[in-house]
């Protein structure tokens, strides 16, 4: 898991757990790519590669016993949250040591330890689940906050609305993160939404709102420490657009560039990688040179690798898992039903 | 043992388990300041308070959402659906969410959610306020689905659906609210997955559950004074079904009759059916036989209504039928 | 029908025809209440006293050719539009001369010959087919509108969201008319929606929007004349709210005030009748005089007797209608399939 | 007659009615610019211009309701949904609008709309992306509802149901849409509520559709090297049901297995089961059997979904057993 700030500020080993996170995340979704081509993992895919600094800026703020929900596009987000590349990759394998038992896959890692409460399948499915967990911790009095992270398309759909009216009406302690990586597949945020400031969708819901760059990690973290603090300390939620860029084609499936985007746009955004942003920065700052950068990264590599020769050795889940966690068998009281 | 209504079995069972357990709630349209639109929640707001009785927006795949977010974390929500009839805009998260989130989640995250309301028909109100879902919902593994019909079972039922901790579909009926019922005093849990034998008999068995189950009493009746002698088998527990109590049932008559109140394509009692032929071919006497709505949405009109819905007289026609003493 | 606006401005005949037109909805509902009790009309009712200039003034601005669709709440757009009290009537009470041949009822008023395509059920539901017509209007190059009726309560469901946003995306001639009657059953718009400004809902849409007195017809003519002109002209959608309120109980199981709105704030509401209203406007203006008013109400009353007297007369549908209206055997050459 | 992709027929049939009525348009997710998101509307943007190939937002019970309403007023919307998974959203316009509004309206407002788009499971898509929807849309009266197997049928079916006046629900199949088959030359338009028999035999009927009929011919196949002749009956459309067909081949052959890809409770292997107990008690020489998914939401390892899946294997067990030769 991404260190949280420590009180006080930041400081230089703090921001280069940033990049470590970040960097983590893109080398893991390297790996998957190849791991997709080569068979090992199956299914829809969908990588995160251009987005990290979403992901970690968000995961920094946040305490442990918070709560984090969100999409199919789980795999950076599961990382930076703190899950292990081992048993990320060992579910993207369909393997018995993946964080589901090999029965979620790519669109749905959990880690019900982490407050991770998993990656979801149905476009804006998940959103007022997570109104849900906020209502759960102001029923209990707590301070927790719950973040929910979604994609640009997903607002147009009814279950945001549903979801963030009732947020805003019961001052629930909800972050809803939406990604604007200006694609959903295909179509073009223009050519789906009626407004292109998607933040501005929060006034319908009298609900804070705020838009920020999401290739740069200290303005990701800037904007949501403010919502963490109102989630806190006032039940206000808060909707957050996070301008980003997805440098992969939607899924495995999906050509990085042509059909709806062109190489040009694709090789104009490529300039603003967030982890090329941030090491910049520090190297700038002279708190990362590239002996560093170099060890930090063959570290990260070697972790992926593992990761990978993991879940490769790890069982399919035996056939008797198949009919397992259909149904539980206790009550209330912690009985057997 | 009290007489009460189905609907003050209902409220009871409600009132009683959030005595017992704080991390239930109870959350829905106009289950509060209203007092529940079927009043099923009379008298809860002013106990419990506005955080445990929660009046919603007109938004069903949202609250519905929410109780599943709430189960997530340790709650112990109750979903009202005013009508069944609207859930079919909160389906996705029945099914999805709280129905898969278990199996997606390789057995880490279970659901303790409960939804109900009113299933089916009422009086005159139409094709899209009158229709009985038990068929889609039984469909559906990771549910578990009840459809009392009896305050006793009400009550029972809904206990156990409450202390449950699957996602459990509790059917109930808008015309049986009204209907008294002697219902055990103290604790009382119905199991769920187990039927009952409402009436004992030897020539033929009406198998229902629901609202039907005093459709099949009063035709078991009637059928007494023409001389037949009719067991009516109340499933209570849809999904999962008491197989044994069927078979137990068909293995004594050798006869079936399904009583249901929905639509027959896929019908919950097809699936009765394809069980009884399946599982009791060699002591079947006759076809298993079904009793069902017309195929047809809802008319409006009040004899077109009657005409389309099951009743005594179909059901007492398809037991003649079965015993092959009409055509 | 209410007769349109007659080129060049209204006139005192023209004025009074919309109070006849309210007039016919309020004489027509009253009776619907004693049918009701009497058993003659079954199922839910819902009444819509109290907001008969919503209607009026709306329909007063549209052509033959134009298309209405609404809630359950429907007996006083479909008389307002010109649906006969006879057919309407006969519908309430499940009889073969019904506008939908008694299968329908009261919440399910339809007459094609009107373009009135109407009452629906399930709140939300037809906010999604008001956007199709309207993008069937733009499809076939016509100058048509479409007018969608709903409830406030309706704004914070999914399908609201989901028909605005492509109505707004699409610029389609669509009116989406908010009757704001301050209850959706028995919860308070202020408890249901996160703002209170409903129409503040259309920026979310960049949708044109108002807000209007739904008591003076005069008001929700002029901006509903605004709408309609922007639709026809330009095909771009409008958003109305128009505050009014419900003098009557959700529907007739629903007492008219206790539970979730007092006595006082009922009586409050009660003085601005928006018939008496008008007939006081009219009176004043020397366009009306107490033997004039005598007459029409006299001639509504009548109207409303003989529509009684024809529903109650009218058969019971044929056993064989059971079956009838299911599905059509014909294929899109007019052929039998 | 040319040899066609499942895919290229779908796409044969758009065009063509497209070109034929310009009533007709294409709405969906993703139909347009991205050229379907499996492909299937290829080159129909570029040939049929922005208004009548249509990409929607991510709103399925939106554009849905769209497709109803200009329905309503006299276009023929085909809508397509990314896969039936998502369709859940849209089934209240599908079951409360399309399949009800002629009938409350008396008469007066058919609805010629095809809803489209593929079924059931594909590969390793995990719970949430892989179910089965014929037994919901088959319950509900109002709806046509067909599944074709081949690519012939493909288009055949698609055109059949754009040019039929009411709601037609067709379920296509993600594993389908690249095999390939010889596809009829000209206007090819297959009858709905017609089965066909896609391979004779005599010991034992396996009725299927869809997706599995590919799977019920292997079997047969499979079963003919161990000297068992299956008939395998295709029933192409599931509502209206062809029970004519059906009825005839369980009266040549005394035994009947059905195949259907998704779950068991309610699915529509019970509805064709019970109409067979019920129609032809007297013709049948073993109880009908069923074979479909494992009674468990999708997993998404190799294995297990391997496992759930119903294959010929699964089909050929259930064939022994109706047989009588396995227990
Ligand atoms: C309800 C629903 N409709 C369609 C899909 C298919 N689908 C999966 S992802 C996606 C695009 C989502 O885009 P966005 O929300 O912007 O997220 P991104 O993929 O860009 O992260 C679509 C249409 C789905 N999963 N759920
Ligand atoms: C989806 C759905 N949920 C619940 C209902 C039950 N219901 C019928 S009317 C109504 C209130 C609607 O209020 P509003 O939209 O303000 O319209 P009004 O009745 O005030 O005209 C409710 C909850 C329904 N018909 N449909
Ligand atoms: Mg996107
Ligand atoms: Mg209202």
């Amino acid at each position: 898991m991404v260190d949280r700030t420590p009180a006080g500020g930041e400081d230089a080993a703090f921001r280069r757990s940033l990049l470590r996170s970040m960097l983590l995340q893109r080398r893991f979704e390297e790996r998957c790519a190849e791991a997709y081509a080569l068979g090992k993992i199956g299914g829809f895919c969908h990588l995160y590669i251009g987005q990290e600094a979403v992901s970690t800026g968000t995961m920094s703020c946040l305490r442990p016993d918070d709560y984090i929900i969100t999409t199919y596009r789980d795999h950076g987000q599961a990382l930076a949250r703190g899950m292990t590349s081992r048993s990320v990759m060992a579910e993207l394998f369909g393997r018995v040591d993946g964080c589901a038992r090999g029965k979620g896959g790519s669109m749905h890692l959990f880690d019900r330890s982490l407050n991770f409460l998993g990656g979801h399948g149905i476009v804006g499915g998940h959103i007022p689940i997570a109104t849900g967990v906020g209502f759960a911790i102001k029923y209990r009095g707590g301070d927790q906050v719950c973040v929910c992270f979604m994609g640009e398309a997903a607002v147009n759909n009814g279950a945001f609305h549903e979801a963030l009216n009732m947020a805003g009406l019961w001052k629930l302690p909800v972050i809803y993160v939406i990604e604007n990586n200006r694609y959903g597949m295909g179509t073009a945020v223009e050519r789906a939404a009626a407004i292109n400031d998607i933040y501005e969708r929060g006034a319908a819901y009298s609900m804070p709102r705020d838009v920020v760059d999401g290739q740069d990690v200290f303005a990701v973290r800037e904007t949501m420490l403010a919502a963490v603090e109102r989630a806190r300390t006032a039940h206000v939620p808060t909707l957050i657009e996070v301008r980003t860029y997805r440098f992969m084609g939607h899924s495995m499936s999906d050509a990085v560039s042509g059909t709806y985007r062109s190489k040009a746009e694709l090789d104009e955004h490529l300039k603003r990688d967030p982890i090329a942003l941030l090491r910049a920065h520090l190297t700038e700052a002279g708190e990362l040179d590239d002996a560093a950068l170099a060890a930090m990264d063959a570290e990260l590599k070697a972790e992926v690798q593992d990761a990978w020769d993991f879940a490769d050795a790890s069982p399919e889940p035996p056939p008797e898992a198949l009919w397992e966690d259909v149904l539980v068998d206790t009550t209330s009281d912690g009985r057997a039903a | 043992m009290a007489v009460l209504t189905y609907r003050d079995a209902l409220n009871h069972a409600l009132r009683e388990e959030m005595q017992r357990d704080d991390r239930v709630f109870l959350m829905g349209e106009e289950v509060g300041v209203y007092q529940g639109a079927y009043k099923v929640s009379k008298g809860l707001l002013q106990e419990f308070g506005e955080m445990r009785i929660v009046d919603t927006p007109i938004t069903e795949l949202g609250f519905a959402g929410v109780g599943v977010g709430a189960a997530m974390v340790g709650l112990r929500p109750i979903i009202e659906f005013m009508t069944w009839n609207f859930a079919l805009l909160a389906l996705d998260q029945v099914v999805n969410a709280a129905a898969k989130m278990l199996y997606m989640s390789g057995g880490q995250f279970p659901m303790p959610i409960v939804f109900r309301g009113p299933n089916g028909a009422a009086l005159q109100l139409g094709a899209q306020h009158s229709q009985a879902w038990e068929s889609w919902l039984t469909h559906i593994p990771g549910l578990k689905v009840v459809a009392p019909g009896t305050p006793a079972d009400a009550k029972g039922l809904l206990k156990a659906a409450i202390r449950d901790d699957n996602p459990v579909m509790v059917l109930e009926g808008e015309m049986l609210y009204n209907v008294k019922g002697e219902v055990p005093d103290g604790d009382h849990v119905v199991p769920l997955g187990k039927a009952e034998v409402k009436r004992e008999g030897s020539d033929v068995s009406i198998i229902t559950w629901g609202k039907m189950v005093n459709v099949a009493t009063q035709a078991a009746t009637q059928l007494a004074e023409q001389g037949i002698s009719a067991e009516v088998v109340d499933l209570r527990t849809l999904r999962p079904m008491d197989t044994e109590a069927v078979l137990r049932t068909v293995g004594k008559t050798n006869r079936a009759v399904v009583l249901e109140e929905g639509w027959e394509v896929c019908g919950f009692g097809a699936q009765v059916s394809d069980v009884i032929q399946r599982e009791a071919f060699d002591l079947l006497d006759a076809p298993v036989l079904r009793v069902h709505q017309a195929d047809v949405p809802m008319p409006y009109a009040k004899s077109l209504e009657k005409a389309a819905k099951p009743d005594a007289a179909k059901c007492i026609a398809a037991v003649r039928k079965v015993l092959y003493l009409d055509r």
